[in-house]
């Protein structure tokens, strides 16, 4: 078994920022990966902004923004093998993009279209975890019966800052803990739960700090660095694969954008805060990096991300719309001898 | 009196009833610096500080847990669950402390927490912002339960849950925090618990329902004028029932549809005909019909209003009564 | 056939059960080591080694959720809930989860967990060791409920549910675990879900009970002998509810007794009633009784019998139902 | 604010062993002190061997053992003002006798008798919680609470080490350390949660290493040690109460009973460590550190604390039966309307 190192309050950082902090690299990165990062972010950004923009023509219905967490996303599933399960919450929404899964699905999500719901085994992708945290335990789980199985298969679990309070991740955090079960605990720290700053959130000095409570290897990272993102996940994946058992990352960005479309920040947050952070957003952060390691980005990979929304949002509406009988569909297995005449009864029949 | 949204109403009381008892205080997530994500508690943190419209940490069992405490200092907490399904994780607390804790005191300790929270759907949100969790709810020894249907009834069952010595829960229904306006008592407006609203009088069928469901059913007995007279009760307080007002509307019409949103298998509606079935048997000229949500997650909601009780679900089983 | 107590007959369950799939595995406090607080996993540990009968960690949401996840990883789950008001905390991972995650995937996923828990009162425990939660479990959308009553049902349901590819929530009368015994058939032995059983045939009165209850009511039909004849329907599974076999007693006799160990507001009683108020209204020769536990924390255990439908409660319920 | 420190590891520890480990002292507790402890000690200690017979002879019912946990609670309860609030377990069923409960309150408890429910004002001590950890967010609100009014007390919740696997432990925690509740978190390790060894319930080193992640100080000591508990309570309190917030105390000593008097160990437990750890029992060796010192202890304490227990089982046993109407009463400040005529079916009316 892996040694149990000390949580790390230092924030790891790989990407400089063209002046006093000089620009590190990732061992093992080709040029290859790095342009894959970069389509990561970029496809992840693409859909972002889009989606807001979808809300507000009426075509999606309220969406959580992911502005300026798309390094934290791509950086992390880069790091995981095709096997490996994803378990987003709300604020990764459209990680199951960076496995190959159509925007149309997600997009239908918040559409509220049942095609929107999907076979989690399809994509190694859980649904998403709309109540906070309540996903940690079923990651532990998975990981811990994948481990039980002789599989090699690794989890990652994705939640936020304000996440570290409930129970639900305690909970899972220890059981994973204790079962040894190859799983990621992956703190999104955007220092905000809709409106409760972190400070209101925890005493802590760092979030990360609460990987000791479980004896477990704890890493504190720049989330807006994608490179930083990928190399501790990369760590954290080795240990969980090799029977260390979990690692909780925490990654330290900032949420600029609302909590979600219905959300209006300005009642609450520092709106300087929010500028700052605006230009040191993570996509353009790595893009300054290409460019000082003069690796050329091709458009297209922008047009393509364009092209990949303009493609889903128009599936998604091509979509007939659901019938009624996917009310009583898929509650059980064996359904409630009710749901024959009740759906005949809704057909006004 | 003004004429304010059910929200808006809400608002009102708080100020009201913060102003009043310097002992009332509220807590929840983003309660505070957002006034809520309705805005129910907007303003509140302003005037009356910080540690009286509390942004507590993200853990509703922790702030269902953390207001016993408060009672036993002295305090009279109101808790806000942003959403239904966000409630559950503190059933715990509710069902092992919030309605055991006085008896286990020998009667001794008073526990006077309000629990509110918006409730319902077609709101044509993601999952888990659409429940109905009332049964869970009334069916909790020590704990009373209560609903509004108008603005002046939010204001007034929040103003008498507050004062109220017992634990209290209150659904709010979110469908219509924005878009339902009424006439709201300016100042101290308390409606007692344990008393039912006739909100409409009829002769031939009664629908009874709370919530959002009572406008539906107002809905519905218009939708029906042609027909017959549909009498609406508004059931208000699901525990303690007002079981006079219940028996009274049977007797009178001696047919029965109960409306809910939840889903069927135990929800409250079985409690209501149940009261009937037992009280009411030789009133009643048919069977006591349930319309009701089905026992399915609530759907996505592109289709969400194929779960809802409808206008023409409700008035069917009233015309299947008329025709009995 | 062997003569079991209900314990044992769990126990030889879990042997077959376990046995024969090599996918089923127990996880909960204390099962392993100690073959349960009250033994009913006693040397599966030791026979199927410590990951396929797991003490956990103390904590049910814990054990709830990960046997969520367990499911993704093609586990069949079997959580042990220590006591029923133990289960409480793992309620909010019931409602939002576990009853939805197979909806959630549109079908494609199947989350085969079983739970169960020692439940009810009588057995003169400390608070908090009595609770008949099963309102809280049927009225969860997704979620299958079943109650025995007897060492046969015990092993058959439980096996059902292991064997069901929906989650289902089984309750065991704890006051019954070592004190009735009775014929269990060896080896492979399945129950199906959703049929109630006749556990007396009678024709003047309907005893309608579930678990503990049953056997109260099979005692009041002997108090009753020289009276009337009573038929007492065991419903065995609650949700889904064998709707013919209750429809079918209520029209023998047309008088109907529900007995309840639960609170009786919005317990699962009403639900039996309100069927029968909507389906059984031209059979039923008087109102249908209810004989249950109050709406209050289930009392210290000096005064417990007290709380509890007894005897002669049921008794007075039947003649009232007689004389009507 | 007083400064957050680490958590400690290393076991405080004032009582040697006559031999290798030298004794230490308390700064500030006179011979008085001591034997006012000593006091505590004994009146535990028979209050608990006493509940083991009744149970035995049939008149009290189900019991939780408290044997070698002693020093923890009469250490700790030392540290205590009266108006500080205590939140015990059931394993800390008597710790009110410290504060001057008849004994015959808490037997009445145990035998399910309704005079065993006490006003929490009366001794600022609050119900026995049955369920696992419920009580700490309680405590969390209560100390939170006084310290909005102003006032001074302070609050401690007994919990075991099971009970930090909890979610309700960690919400707690959490919700104290972000009010800066004048809390102090006493877990009793005693190494076991009825049949799961502490290496099942954590991978953490040490169960106070959570303390860090709440952002608290934590202090480790040894449970059997009176003294050492004292002190650390002492100090954890003395923060407490000057604005400093929660402390973790984590005190780790050894179930060397079975959990309750239906509880049978042997399938389990190492039985050569429980006997290792019974002649290493905490009241004997606050006995032999007395002697050492030179303090003799007055024999009338251990007879007197017998005859507190006669008194109050046969008190317990003297109440007349509980009336039925006990039933509906108190489940309410307003009862329900159906109360009143329920009772009366219930009498037979
Ligand atoms: C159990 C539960 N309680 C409350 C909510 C409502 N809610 C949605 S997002 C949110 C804030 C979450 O903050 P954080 O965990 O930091 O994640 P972020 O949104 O910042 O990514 C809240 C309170 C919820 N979804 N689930
Ligand atoms: C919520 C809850 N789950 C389960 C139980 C059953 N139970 C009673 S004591 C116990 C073990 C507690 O262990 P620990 O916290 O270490 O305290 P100790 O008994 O050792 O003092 C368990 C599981 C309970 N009382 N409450
Ligand atoms: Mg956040
Ligand atoms: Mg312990």
């Amino acid at each position: 078994m892996a040694q149990v190192l000390p949580a790390e309050r230092d924030l790891r950082r790989v990407i400089g920022d063209g002046d006093a902090v000089p620009d590190g690299e990732v061992d093992g990165l080709t040029e290859q990966d790095l342009l894959e990062l970069y389509r990561s972010l970029v496809l992840l950004r693409t859909y972002d902004e889009r989606s807001v923009v979808y809300h507000r023509q009426g075509r999606i219905g309220t969406y959580a923004i992911f502005w300026n967490h798309e390094a934290m996303q791509a950086g992390s599933v880069y790091a995981l093998e095709d096997e490996d399960w994803i378990f987003p919450s709300y604020r990764e929404s459209a990680i199951a993009l960076l496995r190959g899964m159509p925007a149309s699905v997600i997009l239908q999500w918040w559409r509220g279209h049942p095609s929107g719901w999907w076979n989690p085994a399809d994509y190694n992708v859980a649904a998403i975890c709309v109540p906070i945290a309540t996903h940690v335990p079923h990651a532990a789980g998975l990981a811990w019966g994948k481990k039980l199985r002789g599989e090699s298969a690794v989890a990652i679990a994705y939640f936020g800052d304000g996440a570290t309070s409930e129970g639900a991740f305690h909970e899972g955090a220890n059981f994973a803990a204790v079962t040894g079960a190859p799983l990621v605990l992956f703190c999104n720290n955007n220092q905000w739960a809709i409106s409760t700053p972190i400070t209101a959130q925890t005493r802590a000095k760092a979030l990360v700090d609460k990987a000791v409570g479980y004896g477990i290897p704890g890493i504190r990272v720049d989330g807006g660095d994608v490179l930083a993102v990928y190399e501790a996940t990369r760590e954290a994946v080795a240990r969980a694969r090799t029977g260390g058992g979990p690692t909780m990352i925490e990654a330290v960005t900032y949420r600029a954008a609302p909590h979600a479309t219905a959300d209006d920040p300005s009642a609450y947050i520092d709106l300087a805060r929010v500028e700052e952070e605006t230009r040191n957003e993570c996509v353009g952060r790595y893009e300054r990096y290409l460019e000082r390691l003069g690796i050329a980005v091709d458009p297209q990979i922008k047009v393509k991300a364009q092209e990949t929304m303009r493609r889903g949002i128009a599936e998604a509406e091509a979509e007939p719309p659901a019938d009624m009988s996917l009310v009583f569909d898929h509650a059980h297995v064996e359904p409630l001898p009710s749901f024959e005449s009740e759906l005949r009864e809704l057909r006004g029949g | 009196m003004a004429e304010l949204t059910l929200l808006e109403a809400i608002n009102d009381c708080f100020h009201v009833e913060l102003g009043r008892d310097p002992d009332v205080m509220i807590l929840g997530e983003d309660v505070g610096r957002a006034g809520g994500v309705f805005r129910a508690t907007a303003g509140l943190r302003d005037r009356f500080g910080p540690d009286r419209c509390f942004d507590t940490p993200l853990a509703e069992a922790g702030i269902m847990g953390a207001a016993v405490g408060l009672c036993m200092a002295g305090w009279r907490p109101v808790c806000e669950m942003q959403y239904d399904a966000f409630s559950y994780p503190s059933l715990d607390q509710l069902i092992t402390h919030v309605g055991r804790y006085r008896w286990r005191t020998g009667g001794k300790m008073r526990f006077p927490i309000t629990v509110r929270m918006p409730y319902g759907g077609g709101v044509r949100a993601p999952e888990l912002h659409d429940d109905s969790p009332e049964a869970y709810y009334v069916h909790t020894p020590g704990v009373k339960v209560a609903i509004p249907s108008t603005p002046a009834d939010a204001k007034g069952l929040l103003a008498a849950a507050i004062r109220s010595d017992d634990p209290v829960v209150l659904f709010e229904p979110k469908l219509h925090y924005r878009t339902m306006r009424g006439e709201v008592p300016e100042g101290e407006h308390v409606v007692e618990l344990g008393k039912a609203r006739l909100a409409r009088e009829g002769t031939d069928v009664s629908l009874i329902a709370y919530g959002s469901m009572v406008l539906l059913c107002e809905q519905v007995a218009d939708e029906l004028a042609g027909e017959c007279s549909c009498e609406v009760l508004d059931v208000r307080t699901l525990k303690p029932l007002d079981e006079d007002a219940l028996l009274a509307t049977a007797a009178k019409t001696g047919r029965v549809v109960v409306v809910q949103e939840a889903p069927r298998t135990a929800g409250y509606g079985a409690e209501l005909v149940a009261v009937l079935a037992e009280k009411a048997m030789l009133d009643l000229r048919g069977p006591v019909l349930r319309v009701t949500g089905y026992d399915v997650p609530y759907p996505y909601w592109q289709i969400e209003d194929a779960y809802m009780p409808s206008v023409q679900r409700v008035a069917n089983a009233a015309r299947k009564l008329l025709e009995y």
